[in-house]
């Protein structure tokens, strides 16, 4: 039912193309905005999405990722998702690597500075199989944002001049009529679904976070749906306390999951910090052999345990105790 | 270098950099050394130094032995001023909040142009590289300051592909682009200081680090250098400057 | 009217108002009346309806007793479940996050136009009106109920000046005009309840208020009236919806 | 010398023109932007405003409004002051009363909604001695937005066939180059100087504001200059310790002034409500007679007392002690 549902928003265009207005307000005018209550498991979740949707990422590199999220639809077997995020970490190399997702529009693709390239982002981008679009940071920031304002471009002042513009004719060059100057208008990015990992919301969806927002809140106004992931779900008497601390709105959101260290192993602010040892030991599996690793890696932390409890005991209760006092040491002075 | 150094080729940058900032700058840095080297000219002379991080940070004192693995990361936020939206944080760039643009480089070449996203052909590329990240963003819109590893290889004649644009084709065409402000201010390599001819917009050697000659440059260097009339010899790191980066980064993450 | 009221005009008014809530709507609305008959509704028959003030305010309970003098005042965040910036909340107008639009009118015209910025000829005006503040963004972007008295200046012909767009000209103007989504969908007045044409997009009496004939009703508007085939009469407010308001509005800063 | 420093960047453009980027890019640079404290006395903060520049003012109707600062302006004689607010409640009488201001854009110009029509603006405004320019709210938000961003326009979808865009042609319709569709591009405004008053914020300028934000942010990041009233000024420290509370940066901003009760007689959220008495005479008095009763406003409120604090003692320690206890009780379940 919620795999039909969401099987008829799905859109199919090709990336970088604006969606009418029509389209736009018609798609949001068909969902429940109503204020209900919207928790369902993380399976549940992963049927909101279907193969070939446009998705949009939470987050940025390795912090509040929504990891779980991410796994699950790993697990459940999707197929030609067409991702955007503003940078892309591990998240990236998992939905290549397992075919979940063939087609990647970002700024910055890699596991992390430290590890220099993603050997699995090569593969899959050389070889052909997938599809890497690249954005500037700030470019994807103000789709993002033109696609939560309800317009169908923003302009920019950066891109012109580079080879990433000349790679990108969806974005248009244009002269102001107001000053003469040149600007690029960048279009609208409007995803079928996005995910997003929080501290905190209840369990309408009113979603509180700490600490840095990156493009969660423009993400979350124009994505045509939203799956929240959730350390915890608290009250909504807890949320109308510090209402100017809510940065998405419940209507905004269409299902929440409450997960406990729902971005690991990456991190997730005065929570936890990135569990680096689980992280080493994939990069360097992955790399050695973006196949056969990722294959391994896939089948020994992904499809084989039986719950993300069950994951999050392979990491193991050293690192993750580890990265949450790293993670709340965050508030000390 | 002759002699057996006393510091790594990443030490040098990385002090040489932190000597460009000046105190009360508004700094835009990447991760890496350029995270290293504003935390480190914080410690020595810009206690007033503001470092922007691309995850949405003003003003943050990173923690000695807790460099942070991104730009986006938790660790970046230590004792900041502001934590705001990431896409917020680049358009104070766009506004004209900051002084300095400071980033690492893949490939640069004789006009400052830095290539990040692809070896070989673009269309049918030999390497896919990480790509921009806010570093388009960052060399359209401010001065910037290059810190980069100094090899044939990175130092070429034209990049196979502008990432993030310098000026482009020289003279006045990043101003033609669309690109009026901003622009190559500094490279820094374990070699060199390098500015750009204010006309020609070329690169030029402003000074040589310590034991290098011009040979030794324009043999690791790609395209014909050009040399600043009055070229000097930097100063070579001292040992307050070597030892307070090793006090930041004593797992030497970035200066190995 | 022709018995003594039990109510007064605001009091019909704000109930009929309320009435045209339905629970789990998202509703932006104006300061007075439609504040108050959303509040209303809110402890009436929709204990779920989310209600949006233009100074940035997301599902807020107001308290009794408690009205705020603007929709800019902190009392507007009582309860809250959001606070944000004001350009935000009005661009979840533009974006589509809003079942409908409730605010008042100084000037309305037969094809829902609003008129609060002009009397007379706007380049030389016999009255200076406080202007639009949202309610040019709330017309223009979502479906409209709109609650005012019921004045034959007030219900004319053609606005002065349209400072809130309602249908325009009729037909299909109002998307010619740029605004494909959105429009109004009742008028509500101490007279009677209007809804619009679905294509002349005239506007035309749905029902009339207790004890007010059709005649009485023409009497007291400055152009023809259409009535709907199937006019009917509206129940009256009923005591637990009077009692109700009064506790919302003690001090009748509203409702006098 | 700051008085010439200022007039030098007085601009004297009409309103609605939008600036070039080498013009905005040249005054940015041209300002200490550097971490440094900037605490002043009211009195040197209003020769920051020379006469003829263009004033944004922060807060909305009777809330956060920079009333202390306003004040100051209209005791140092200022001129031809051109505003823009989102929405002008008894400020704007004051400034077109005394003749600091001759004109306002905003999208809303009365007293409050309490009170009917404001006779001083109407007396100002249809003898033609002042000008008001009408935008929408969403229209005035975008304006600054764009401002802040350093681009000359946003798109909107409003305004579109009213009265209110055929009477501003500084805002253009325009056909999407992506949709086809009909927008609105409104230009970019970009203050002189904007007067924003904050619970808030250290010596440097790095501000923290409560509950409603209004446009503040954007007109601190669009203005060529920034004075801050606050109700406190902070330590760096405590500013550091909850760094995603910080609404605006230090460097947006050139001077810091504290101001208890410097909103005063509107509200500063979670500090104090509106003095609802001392509002209502002023209202009764100016409307009875927007010119003599004006006049004995400004003599008795304004030019009279010595000191703000003597004008707070004229509003009394009654009525803002009850403010004070109606303020703070928004934070109360």
């Amino acid at each position: 039912m919620m795999q039909t549902s969401a099987n008829k928003e799905r859109m199919n265009v090709e990336p970088g193309t604006v969606q009418s207005y029509e389209e736009l307000r018609g798609r949001l005018a068909r969902r429940d905005r109503s204020l209900r209550e919207k928790v369902v498991t993380l399976e549940q979740a992963a049927s909101f999405v279907s193969d070939g949707m446009s998705v949009g990422i939470g987050g940025s590199t390795m912090s509040r990722t929504p990891m779980a999220l991410i796994w699950q639809l790993i697990r459940a077997g999707k197929k030609d998702l067409s991702c955007s995020r503003c940078i892309v970490s591990t998240d990236g190399d998992l939905l290549f690597g397992s075919g979940a997702a063939n087609h990647i529009e970002t700024s910055w693709f890699a596991q992390g500075i430290l590890w220099g390239l993603s050997k699995v982002m090569r593969h899959n981008v050389e070889s052909g199989a997938c599809r890497y679009d690249e954005w500037s940071h700030m470019a994807m920031g103000m789709r993002y944002r033109a696609g939560g304002m309800g317009v169908p471009f923003l302009p920019i002042r950066s891109m012109l001049g580079s080879g990433v513009a000349k790679q990108r004719p969806e974005a248009k060059e244009f002269d102001c009529p107001f000053t003469g100057e040149k600007l690029l208008l960048v279009p609208a990015l409007n995803p079928d679904v996005a995910l997003i990992h929080v501290q905190r919301c209840d369990a309408y969806g009113n979603a509180q976070i700490d600490g840095l927002q990156f493009m969660d809140i423009d993400l979350a106004m124009a994505a045509n749906r939203v799956i929240l992931t959730t350390e915890r779900i608290v009250s909504n008497d807890q949320i109308r306390r510090a209402p100017d601390q809510t940065k998405i709105p419940f209507f905004c959101v269409d299902a929440v999951v409450e997960v406990p260290y729902g971005s690991a192993p990456h991190e997730c602010f005065g929570v936890y910090e990135p569990m680096m040892q689980h992280l080493e030991m994939y990069v360097a599996q992955v790399n050695g052999d973006p196949i056969a690793g990722m294959k391994k890696y896939l089948d020994d932390y992904v499809y084989g345990p039986k719950s993300w409890t069950e994951f999050l005991s392979m990491i193991g209760v050293g690192e993750i105790v580890a990265a949450s006092r790293r993670g709340r040491s965050i508030f000390d002075d | 270098m002759i002699e057996a150094p006393k510091y790594t080729a990443s030490e040098i940058i990385t002090v040489l950099s932190a000597r460009q900032l000046k105190d009360g700058q508004i700094v835009f840095a990447g991760i890496g050394t350029p995270l290293l080297a504003a935390t480190l000219a914080q410690r020595l002379h810009c206690p007033g130094l503001t470092i922007l991080f691309e995850g949405g940070v003003i003003g943050a004192f990173v923690e000695p032995g807790k460099l942070p693995p991104s730009t986006n990361d938790q660790r970046c936020t230590k004792r900041a001023n502001m934590v705001l939206g990431s896409a917020d944080v680049l358009l104070l760039l766009q506004r004209g909040y900051v002084d300095v643009g400071f980033m690492g480089g893949a490939q640069i070449d004789r006009y400052g142009n830095l290539n990040s996203s692809y070896i070989g052909d673009p269309a049918k590329p030999k390497t896919r590289l990480p790509g921009t990240g806010g570093g388009n963003d960052i060399a359209s819109l401010t001065n910037m300051i290059v810190a980069m590893k100094h090899e044939k290889r990175r130092f070429v004649e034209k990049v196979d592909f502008i990432t993030s644009p310098g000026f482009i084709r020289g003279n006045n065409t990043r101003a033609e682009s669309g690109l009026p402000e901003g622009g190559m201010f500094r490279v820094i390599t374990e070699l060199a200081v390098f500015s750009f001819d204010d006309n020609s917009r070329e690169m030029k050697v402003l000074a040589l680090n310590p034991g290098v000659t011009k040979e030794n440059l324009q043999d690791n260097t790609g395209f014909d250098l050009v040399f600043d009339k009055n070229v000097t010899v930097t100063e070579p790191p001292s040992n307050q400057e070597l030892t307070t980066l090793r006090v930041l980064d004593p797992d030497r993450l970035f200066i190995a």
